[in-house]
């Protein structure tokens, strides 16, 4: 067995040890992968954006401009001292209002609009007409002005059917996922590590 | 869609200049960053001449003679954009049937391009987001004269209280995490950290540990302000451990991990779940039902709630998160949020009728246009 | 016995046995393909030799097993179309895994770094790179993952935005397809596809739907789908009987469970 | 100061989507570079402070310090290969996180199979009627995806497709709508500076 595999194969075993129950051996491996995970990106971030955005436009090409952004990424360095700390609100609140304004017109338009005018269907259909029933009882439910009582409520009730609907199926789905991926790591150890199957 | 804009578009202005456009138009392009020219013409004009086989266009500067091939279009065709033409710059276009007679050569222009400053196209978002803003800042401006809105009560909220108390009692600390998912630019994440706001509130009061394991150093960034100014607004600022708000990896699994180290390490009574969660969910929920905790959870991710509502005592669906951090700080601004996210709902379910009701006699007029890009 | 309160690992063992013994049985199950499927499949297979496919590898190393398959169908597809794949990822995960998937299909089709493929390697902040794209690749991406000067291969040399990409595909296994869609596809007018796990494909279903997706290949069963549409038996066939008798297995303890809860009631 | 970075940014954001003029767009693109570079900044920030974290664990000998110096010598041996070694297929780098990161990622996420059956187990009782459309949808939905639901009858995966395309994308849709509801009021309030307990106090 090449080494890569024997590594691949021990550290696999020792997460599934966890199912028996939390023991040392898994506890190796959850330290080991998070230091693992957080070297990984240090070394991504560092290399396909620092690099290219920051030393490659600042210092081969001159852009000077591009000492705006790093003066507010290196405020927030100021984190790490409480008595600084308060410098990095700056990038901190460009990046939360820039996110806050892009989200508006992009969850408006697909989040809202374009469900909108796809459920506009024809009421001559009864799918038609369960996607209009279903979207305005579900709406109704998350209508929080009024409480869910008498008629509205069982109006309301109905909303939660379809909610119950929709998390089935995706339970349903997830199921699916999630057995896709103990195959993948049975097929691993059955077939590339120990050779079992062919 | 793009195409039938165009057409939209061509269809209008041949309306509007009816002499120029019953041939061919050259317009500069609606609602660009400049740098296009559109050509419209009608197809009907070189049915007559039968031994064409495609259409050539040329463009010249204005003030120059020589012409320039610029594209080859079908005879079916309708309409060409040119898109490599400078703003400001003056140009003549013709466009002829290629094996055609030379008398059917069409000309346009002048015309120049340039950039606009609004995209029409996205009039129906224009609409839709100040019809947000307005009905936000009306409803901000009534919540202060009045009293405070209605809420329904949530069912779970009022587990939140009586979730810390519990820690309380024990003696064990509090554990609240955003999730995977999310970013400090999604408003979800702001939300869940409005809920921190009350819980960091909640433990400072009590005296009980706080634990917000993180997976993106910015929302740890966010996240430690809040939890501080919590302390500081309940008088216990000394309680204040800023080691409790940390970041573990920006891996999914790696934090995943982590904060079942910190679940198995420290048992916590009370674990909130609040943010935005990919397939971590259920790992966190197991791990933290193992230790017998208390859970609560709210996300926007609509696949992992089904896991939540498996797992966890407690789960806000959806959109029952935001109304969730209005209900439970009492604070008038959020309220009022809430108060128009129910008057939106109101115009969009009157609107879902109107468009249901019109496609089904026939209409896609309604649908088109709020589905519009 | 209480079987409604049975011992979790014995539900883990019931499920690893389901699960494990087929595995090592060699039986293909019929399949059919579904419509999502056959759009993607239609939507790569309707472009000209030559064209440009992006594929962006969203996703994280974890889910690796169950997106391999997909992937590794979809970029056969490509290659054996012809057409030019211009790589990246925006989950950091999927960096090393997309080069490496390209690298090796590669090789197996004599396609060349440069010419038939480049990997622009991996941004953070999605959103922003989504978006930043659209306006122009290069101000994303100013050099390649080696660090090379993508510009300088002669068939991408003229790649500026999204107008040079006829489709893009998202291999992901979070909501990045969402964004894709919101942005490219809502902004720029981008065709998006995408190749998702399983657990994801049910939130795309609308987005199908309302024509924001052009398909999608969901999961194990999705990647045999398309196995069939492309004539060859690879991980989701093989996959297949073992995810069927891990789904009886889930049914058959749901319902003991329930007769269990049931009986101790009378 | 930041109230008013956040508001001018947030407006920027909101308005350069109705703009197609090449000056809105560059200043946009611009600041889209902007927040990558201080993300990744931050970033760095993160990982000094893991660095601090566990290196305060280690000095104070808390409950499995040990540990911690697998997860810095972990981080150090990491990055250390990637900036000297390189990222390329065939370094060290590239070996690492195919025989170690990889592995162990994808079976923390395979124990997933074992925690949806057990939680399937525990969770889908028959109590009421939601618990039984909850439980009834999640079976025909998972015999409708395998090639088994066809052998027991078309109208199975026929059942599933349209769960899926109709009442479920029903709900769906209306729980999306009320998510962006929530997610647009949520950043005005954000851009308008009613929002901004992120900023602590002053």
């Amino acid at each position: 067995m090449e080494l890569g595999t024997l590594v691949a194969l021990v550290l696999t075993l020792l997460i599934f040890s966890f199912l028996y129950r939390e023991n040392p051996f898994y506890r190796f491996a959850e330290y080991l992968l998070v230091g693992i995970s957080v070297g990984y990106y240090l070394v991504i971030i560092s290399r396909n954006t620092i690099y290219p955005l920051v030393i490659d436009k600042l210092f081969l090409r001159g852009e000077m401009i591009v000492l705006v952004p790093v003066i507010l990424g290196l405020m927030m360095f100021a984190r790490l001292n409480r008595r600084w700390a308060y410098m990095s609100r700056l990038p901190l609140s460009l990046m939360i209002g820039f996110g806050a304004g892009i989200s508006i017109p992009a969850m408006l338009q697909a989040r809202i609009l374009k469900q909108m005018s796809a459920s506009m269907q024809s009421l001559f259909t009864i799918n038609g007409i369960i996607i209009l029933v279903g979207i305005v009882t579900t709406t109704a439910y998350f209508f929080f002005s009024r409480k869910q009582e008498g008629f509205y409520g069982e109006f309301t009730k109905l909303g939660t059917y379809f909610l119950m609907v929709f998390f089935g199926a995706t339970f349903g789905y997830t199921v699916m996922s999630r057995i896709s991926l103990l195959i993948g790591r049975l097929e691993f150890i059955l077939r590339d590590a120990i050779g079992l199957i062919s | 869609m793009r195409a039938f804009w165009l057409l939209l578009f061509c269809v209008i202005s041949a309306l509007f200049c009816p002499v120029a456009s019953a041939e061919f138009t050259a317009i500069d392009t609606p609602s660009d960053g400049g740098g296009s020219v559109t050509l419209c013409w009608s197809a009907y004009d070189f049915v007559g001449s039968s031994a064409a086989d495609t259409l050539t266009i040329y463009r010249r500067n204005v003030g120059s003679i020589a012409w320039k091939l610029i594209a080859v279009a079908a005879l079916s065709d309708e309409s060409h954009l040119d898109d490599s033409v400078a703003d400001g710059k003056p140009y003549e276009y013709m466009i002829v049937a290629r094996g055609g007679d030379s008398s059917s050569n069409l000309y346009a222009g002048p015309v120049s391009a340039s950039a606009q400053w609004y995209n029409a196209h996205r009039t129906t978002v224009l609409i839709g987001t100040l019809v947000c803003v307005l009905t936000l800042v009306a409803v901000t401006l009534l919540s202060r004269r009045n009293k405070p809105f209605y809420i329904r009560p949530i069912k779970g909220l009022e587990a939140v209280d009586e979730a810390v108390g519990r820690a309380t009692e024990m003696g064990k600390p509090v554990l609240f995490t955003p999730g995977w998912g999310g970013d400090i630019q999604r408003p979800t994440t702001i939300a869940a950290l409005n809920i921190l706001r009350y819980v960091a509130a909640k433990t400072a009061e009590y005296r009980c540990d706080l634990y917000f394991p993180t997976h993106d150093p910015v929302i740890m960034a966010a996240a430690e302000e809040v939890v501080r100014e919590s302390y500081i607004e309940q008088g216990q600022a000394d309680m204040y451990n800023a080691d409790n708000v940390f970041y573990t990896s920006s891996s999914q699994l790696g934090y995943a991990a982590a904060v079942d180290g910190v679940v198995s390490r420290y048992k916590p009574a009370a674990i909130f779940l609040l943010g935005t969660f990919e397939g971590e969910a259920l790992i966190l929920a197991e791990t933290g039902n193992s230790v017998g905790a208390m859970q609560v959870a709210g996300t926007d991710s609509t696949i992992q709630l089904s896991f939540f509502m498996v797992a966890c005592d407690f789960t806000l669906i959806g959109e029952e998160l935001f109304a969730a951090s209005g209900y439970l700080t009492k604070d008038a601004k959020i309220l009022s949020s809430v108060k128009v996210q129910d008057f939106l709902k109101i115009a969009i379910v009157a609107l879902l009728f109107a468009g249901a009701i019109m496609v089904t006699f026939g209409s896609n007029t309604l649908a088109e246009w709020i589905g519009r890009t | 016995m209480d079987l409604s309160r049975l011992d979790r690992r014995i539900i883990y063992l019931l499920l690893l046995a389901a699960v494990a013994i087929p595995l090592t049985l060699k039986v293909n199950l019929p399949v059919s393909v579904g419509p999502e499927t056959q759009k993607v499949y239609d939507a790569i297979d309707a472009l000209p030799q030559g064209s440009r496919i992006m594929i962006s590898f969203d996703i994280e190393a974890s889910s690796l097993p169950e997106i391999q398959p997909v992937a590794i169908a979809i970029i056969k597809h490509a290659f054996s179309k012809d057409l030019h794949i211009i790589g990246l990822a925006l989950f950091s995960e999927g960096t090393a895994i997309g080069y490496n998937l390209l690298s090796s299909i590669a090789r197996s089709y004599d396609k060349e770094y440069g010419d038939d493929f480049i990997y622009l390697g991996y941004r953070p902040q999605y959103v922003s790179a989504i978006l930043g794209m659209g306006e122009n690749i290069r101000d994303v991406f100013p050099l390649d993952y080696r660090n090379e000067n993508w510009l300088d291969f002669p068939a991408f040399s003229d790649l500026s935005d999204y107008d040079d990409i006829p489709l893009v595909v998202s291999l992901a296994d979070g909501s990045l397809p969402t964004y894709w869609v919101e942005y490219a596809g809502a902004r720029y007018g981008q065709k998006v596809a995408t190749g998702l796990t399983a657990v994801m494909a049910t939130s795309y279903y609308p987005y199908t739907a309302s024509g924001q997706l052009e398909g999608l290949v969901g999961g194990l069963k999705g990647a045999s789908e398309y196995e069939k549409l492309l004539g060859y038996s690879g991980g989701g066939q093989r996959g297949m009987l073992a995810q069927s008798s891990g789904h009886l297995m889930i049914v058959l303890l749901v319902i003991i469970a329930n007769l269990a809860a049931w009986r101790r009631k009378l | 100061m930041p109230l008013a970075v956040c508001f001018l940014a947030g407006v920027f954001g909101l308005v350069q989507y109705f703009s197609p003029h090449p000056m809105v767009v560059s200043t946009y693109s611009t600041l889209l570079d902007w927040v990558q570079i201080i993300f990744a900044f931050t970033l760095i920030v993160g990982v000094l402070s893991v660095f601090q974290m566990h290196f305060k664990r280690i000095s104070r000998r808390e409950r499995f310090w040990g540990f911690s110096i697998i997860t810095l010598m972990a981080i150090v041996v990491m990055a250390v290969a990637g900036f000297a070694g390189g990222t390329d297929s065939g370094s060290v780098f590239v070996w690492m996180f195919d025989n170690m990161q990889v592995p162990m990622q994808s079976t923390v996420f395979a124990l997933l199979a074992f925690f949806v059956a057990s939680a399937a187990y525990r969770g889908f009782r028959l109590r009421n009627v939601e618990a039984g459309i909850l439980l009834a949808t999640a079976l025909v939905i998972m015999l409708g995806r395998i090639p088994v639901g066809e052998l027991i009858g078309d109208f199975v995966p026929a059942s599933a497709e349209w769960i899926l395309n109709v009442p479920s994308m029903a709900a769906k849709r209306a729980v999306l709508i009320g998510i962006g509801l929530g997610s647009i009021t949520t950043a005005l309030r954000v851009i308008l500076g009613i929002e901004r307990s992120y900023l602590g106090r002053n």
